[in-house]
């Protein structure tokens, strides 16, 4: 399967239902640590085009907010494809967001259990 | 009225506050929380992956641990209530997960969505009712201007969540209003405070909740209310205001804070 | 054995690329009773009619079947052919091999085995067909148009200059419809009242037109050119012959709560009122909900102001009957509600407006007296930014799938009319596409952004989050340039989709006349006949049958009145020959056929039958074929099996069922 | 009958003509594929339906029979639709006793606009009837050749 096709598994999206408008886009609170853009995502998926996405910053990017997913006017879900690219990155060795040995430098007093859970999931295996 | 509770790993340490002033008031309301016995962490974030299956197990371990006491199953942290449902969603109608997860599991009645997943502010809104938790407060929180921070996890998406109105949403304020309070609309309670990327890139999340304290100061809120550890330790780190769970609020309007102190 | 002849269509290539069309002349020879088969590339064509005609001289064919499109599509073409070459037009049946087969299967084997099937059946149907003849039934010269706005108004004028009477049906107290609510037209900036206002009066001057204000349409009967309808004349308050419109009563009605419906609830209004100056009639109503006097029985100001003593307090609804040939249906649109677009702040903030409320805003009679302000401070906006398609174009339960049509236009003419009254005053335009097909319409939008200087973003907008200055903070993006906009904004303006106006559901179910899923009402075929409904008689204008704008609803409205003209300009109609009709030797006049029948077709009489040399009076069932539209439940609740449908019999019916199952 | 890899079955399909068969003849102008194995009867409406039809169907050999009108309260007769769902549900719970599966009947409401819906009520159709198998309930031995 290519890669466009598992991250089209993966996220179970439509990118053909897109029409452009640039909701997603808008909507993002981490548009401006993207390279590729929201809106832009989807059109790379619908032309192929991985190793942009691979190469590209905007999987580690993404908050998960759900943001442009509940306003998509076009149900394409855009969230979804982003985390989709970041599973098939993540699935492959030495592509990881955060190595253990970062971790303990970045810890602080406050910090909860919950961050740590959440990062481990969106940056690792 | 009896339900089966699942605090999640924060609750166990760092919000213990969350956690403890949670059962405290919930006694006082007439429901009791019973946590479930082996409960393993959500995990923190909903695995949006329709082929992540080992991720959402433990969920699953949890809803049918509450499915065989017959007991809704309630939650006070956003993200484990957002894990929880959606998890549970699934479970109800996406047919490949429901599959390949019973056949991890090997139970002996297949598990499909049948437990209901409630957060801990909707038994208060449904069950308790804003009217008779108004009538139970006995230090009304009169002049305190608190600004509800929903926050992601407990709105988005909507279609899953049906929480409240993903935009505008009032359930919060309603509570606020039910404990004395003012609440005070501002335009950013739904917007995100960074999440897990504080790990690694503090200044992004700073500049996001900095936008949200700011508008939410701009509406003089004297403080803010959220029922998620994580966005309670964003928020306050990167701004002066104050930031206290929602049990929290309960408790001292509810006359219990004072007593555990 | 009826002698059969059989005919092929290829479709061009549309049926026989996929279905072996030799291989289904082949087969059909080897059915009984067909002497003649053959195929040809277009059979509703002239050569391809000829040919038919040809083989039904030749053969002394008693049925012929036509293997083609759909029979919605050419039924009705071949069994004139039929007629005119002295076959009973009912002797002619189609096999639906292109809808039902060539277009949905791919492989040719299979295509081809069903075509044949297909064939089959019709064959095995034909040799039971009995020959029909149609009746006549007469047409009732008066048309109803239900809806008085622009598209209603000039179709019922249309008809009316055509020498017919019309009735105009309009739930409101005045004719107009949503045109009297704008402001300014595209593309020409005319005013809006000043080129509708005639019209209005034209309709009610008119000798031909009679317009019932403040009625509803509440029962309908009948069928083409005989249709009986029920109107609910609500109780105005007001004697329309006494009043004299000076209103008064308006003025000294101490009751001025109620939102103003016609300025879009942006102000109020008394509780007796009519909804603008130029309404048609100029005779108010009273607000039975708001009004004092009805509610308490205190008050009584507006009877004693009146000089005419037009007010009756004591006025009850009523319900009239009429009679019509032909009904148009013309009820218009209203905007979609906004709560599920929480986003955009438009139940939280004051100066988040839908377009046709800016047009009420812009307008010298409305809520502001034309003055652009802000509703929340009255301070005039120095920042605008307009959003396009708000719940248009969506695939999400919130909005709508289809463009709305009207608000690009729209959209450039409220920017150009701002920029132009005022010039300090910025626009900021988010749009996906702007979409301008229509005569002079791509030349105003760049007049727009060229000569006025609208600012134009190609980009949607995420969220609109009121500020504590009051001010609005826009969150949008250019894709063109690939940046998030922050814009802070005095007014924002949602162009919101357009729907059918929600009443139109009760009055399709009415007429039995379909709608589709965005409750547009449909088209008996979607390019060749737009204005008119499947259900006969029945007729569409405007915008109850798809978005449009004021040229192409009142193009539509004309067209709807030549079709409406054409059925009433005939005497007498032909009726649908496939009506039930009573076996008097099995009849025991139950009485349970004339249950089920929706139509009172059905009677009894005592007649005197001869039962197999047994003559006996007999109480039996009686089919005004006038009357019964061919449904067939009666045939099926019969219970001793007397009651048949011409055309569609049971015996006709099992042998499809045969022929299929064989 | 064993059932081989080559098994079709039969299905009839009654549409009203209003609203189901003009809905047949969207999904067709839609290219919205369905199994051959479907054969349209065209009747005024489906409240036109026989029982008799369905069980004659059955008794000739046919392995499903589904039932399309239009939507309650759009009945183009207003009311036809209504007596067919009665009619139906009384038939259908007949052939159950019977021993005919469930599966093998259904009555859908489809608009002259659901074009994709009528192509996906008949894919499922035609789906859950070939699960069950050739249908040997009803076949009348002496239909047989």
């Amino acid at each position: 399967m290519s890669k466009v096709e598992q991250i089209k598994e993966i996220s179970g999206v439509n990118p053909l239902k897109c029409m452009k408008c640039g909701k997603c886009s808008a909507s993002c609170p981490s548009f401006n640590e993207m390279d590729i853009k929201p809106h832009q995502f989807v059109t790379y998926v619908i032309n192929d085009d991985v190793e942009a996405l691979a190469e590209s910053k905007s999987a580690w990017k993404c908050l998960s907010c759900f943001a442009c997913i509940e306003r998509c006017p076009r149900d394409v879900k855009p969230g979804k494809l982003i985390d989709a690219a970041r599973q098939i990155l993540i699935r492959q060795r030495g592509q990881e967001g955060l190595s253990p040995d970062e971790i303990p430098a970045l810890l602080d007093e406050e910090m909860p259990q919950q961050l740590l859970m959440s990062a481990f999931r969106k940056y690792r295996r | 009225m009896k339900y089966s509770y699942f605090p999640g790993c924060t609750l166990r340490n760092k919000a213990k506050d969350l956690d403890d002033y949670a059962r405290a008031c919930a006694e006082k309301l007439g429901f009791s929380l019973e946590e479930l016995t082996d409960w393993q962490c959500c995990g923190g974030v909903y695995p949006l992956g329709a082929d992540e299956i080992a991720s959402k197990l433990p969920s699953v371990r949890a809803l049918n641990a509450a499915k065989k006491k017959g007991q809704d199953l309630v939650a006070v942290c956003s993200a484990c209530y957002h894990v929880l449902k959606r998890v549970n969603d699934d479970m109800a109608n996406v047919a490949d997960i429901q599959t390949r997860a019973n056949n991890y599991m090997q139970l002996d009645t297949p598990y499909t969505g049948e437990t209901k997943v409630l957060h801990y502010l909707e038994v208060l809104w449904d069950v308790v009712g804003f009217d008779k938790l108004k009538e139970a407060v006995v230090n009304p929180l009169t002049g305190r201007k608190v600004g509800a921070y929903y926050g992601c996890l407990l709105l988005r998406p909507s279609s899953v969540m049906a929480f409240d109105d993903p935009e505008n949403p009032t359930i919060l304020e309603d509570f606020i209003r039910a404990l004395g309070a003012e609440p005070v609309m501002y335009p950013y309670r739904n917007e995100c405070c960074g999440g897990y990327i504080s790990i690694k890139e503090q200044e992004k999340a700073a500049g996001l909740c900095k936008k949200i304290t700011d508008s939410a100061e701009g509406f003089q809120a004297d403080c803010l209310v959220t029922a998620c550890p994580l966005c309670k330790y964003n928020l306050s780190k990167n701004s002066n205001l104050p930031i206290v769970y929602f049990t929290e609020l309960l408790a001292e309007a509810l006359g219990i804070k004072e007593a555990q102190e | 054995m009826r002698k059969i002849g059989v005919f092929v269509c290829h479709c061009g290539s549309n049926i026989a690329a996929t279905v072996d069309v030799k291989k289904v002349v082949e087969l059909a020879l080897q059915e009984q009773g067909v002497v003649h088969a053959e195929d040809y590339p277009y059979m509703c064509s002239e050569a391809g009619q000829v040919r038919i005609a040809e083989a039904i001289k030749e053969n002394k064919l008693e049925g012929i079947v036509v293997c083609s499109c759909s029979p919605r599509m050419h039924e009705a073409t071949f069994r004139k052919c039929a007629e005119r070459n002295g076959l009973n037009p009912y002797l002619v049946e189609i096999a639906n091999i292109r809808e039902h087969c060539s277009w949905i299967h791919k492989d040719m084997a299979e295509a081809t085995e069903k075509a044949v099937i297909l064939m089959r059946a019709a064959v095995a149907k034909v040799h039971l067909n009995a020959p029909l003849q149609a009746g006549e039934s007469a047409v009732t010269k008066r048309a109803l148009v239900i809806g008085g706005g622009i598209a209603g108004i000039q179709t019922a004028i249309d008809i009316a200059d055509a020498g017919y009477k019309v009735d105009i049906v309009e739930k409101e107290p005045s004719i107009g419809g949503r045109m009297s609510q704008l402001d300014k037209t595209f593309p020409t900036l005319d005013c809006s009242a000043c080129i509708l206002t005639p019209k209005m009066v034209e309709a009610a001057a008119h000798e031909n037109i009679t317009i019932h204000t403040w009625s509803e349409v509440e029962k309908v009967s009948g069928f083409v050119g005989n249709f009986t309808v029920d109107i609910r004349k609500k109780a105005r308050y007001v004697d329309m012959d006494k009043c004299t419109g000076c209103g008064i009563c308006q003025e000294k009605c101490p009751s001025k709560k109620p939102l103003n419906e016609f300025n879009r609830g942006l102000n109020t209004r008394s509780a007796i009122y009519t909804p603008f100056a130029q309404a048609i009639p100029n005779v108010p109503v009273i607000d039975a909900n708001a009004c004092i006097k009805l509610n308490t029985g205190k008050c009584g100001i507006c009877e004693k102001f009146c000089q005419a003593g037009a007010i009756d307090y004591t006025q009850k609804d009523e319900i009239i009957t009429e009679q019509y040939g032909a009904i148009v249906v013309a009820t218009g649109f209203d905007t979609i509600k906004l709560d599920k677009y929480g986003e955009y702040a438009y139940n939280e903030s004051k100066d988040v407006i839908t377009s046709l409320e800016l047009e009420r805003i812009m307008n010298a009679a409305g809520p502001t007296k034309g003055h652009l302000e802000r509703l929340s401070d009255g301070k005039a906006p120095k920042e605008i930014v307009f959003i396009q398609c708000v719940g248009s174009r969506c695939s999400d339960d919130r909005g709508k799938p289809y463009c709305s049509k009207i608000c690009c236009m729209y959209t450039a003419k409220h920017a150009m009319l701002i920029r132009d009254k005022y010039p300090d005053t910025n626009v900021t335009v988010f749009y996906i596409d702007v979409r301008t097909p229509g005569k002079n319409f791509d030349e105003f939008y760049r007049r727009a952004v060229e000569d006025y200087g609208v600012n134009y973003v190609k980009g949607q907008v995420g969220k609109v989050a009121p500020q504590p200055d009051g001010s609005l903070m826009v969150h949008g993006v250019d894709l063109l340039e690939n940046k998030q906009i922050l814009k802070k904004a005095d007014m924002v303006v949602l162009a919101t989709a357009i729907e059918p106006n929600p009443d139109v559901r009760k009055i399709a179910t009415m007429l039995t006349a379909s709608i589709d899923t965005n409750n547009f009402l449909t088209e008996a075929h979607p390019k060749l006949r737009p204005v008119e409904s499947p259900t006969a008689g029945v007729f569409l204008s405007g915008v109850c049958q798809g978005p449009k704008d004021i040229p192409e609803t009142v193009a539509q409205a004309g067209a709807a009145a030549v079709k409406v003209i054409g059925l009433l300009a005939k005497d007498k109609l032909k009726t649908n020959p496939c009506t039930a009709k009573a076996d008097e030797l099995r009849c025991n006049g139950c009485s349970q056929c004339a249950n089920v029948c929706p139509y009172g077709a059905i009677s009894y009489e005592t007649r005197q039958v001869n039962d197999h040399g047994i003559r006996e009076d007999r109480r039996i069932a009686v089919v005004n074929s006038a009357l019964c539209q061919g449904c067939g439940a009666c045939t099926v609740t019969c219970p001793s099996g007397a009651m048949d449908l011409q055309g569609f019999s049971n015996r006709q019916i099992i042998a499809e069922v045969d022929a299929i199952c064989r | 009958m064993p059932v081989t890899e080559n098994w079709k079955p039969k299905i009839v399909a009654f549409c009203c003509n209003w609203c189901s068969y003009a809905g047949a003849d969207l999904a067709g102008s839609s290219r919205l594929a369905y199994p051959a194995d479907v054969k349209i009867i065209k009747v005024p409406c489906s409240c036109r339906v026989n029982p008799m039809f369905i069980l004659r169907a059955f008794e000739k050999g046919a392995d499903g029979v589904i039932l399309c009108g239009c939507h309650p309260g759009d009945c183009h007769y207003s009311t036809g639709n209504y007596y067919a769902r009665r009619r139906m549900t009384l038939l259908f719970s007949m052939l159950d006793y019977l021993g005919v599966e469930e599966g093998r009947t259904r009555v859908e409401w489809v608009s002259a606009a659901e074009g994709v819906k009528f192509s996906e009520t008949m894919n499922s159709f035609v789906e859950k009837v070939r699960a069950l198998g050739p249908n040997v309930r009803l076949g009348d031995l002496r239909c047989k050749n």
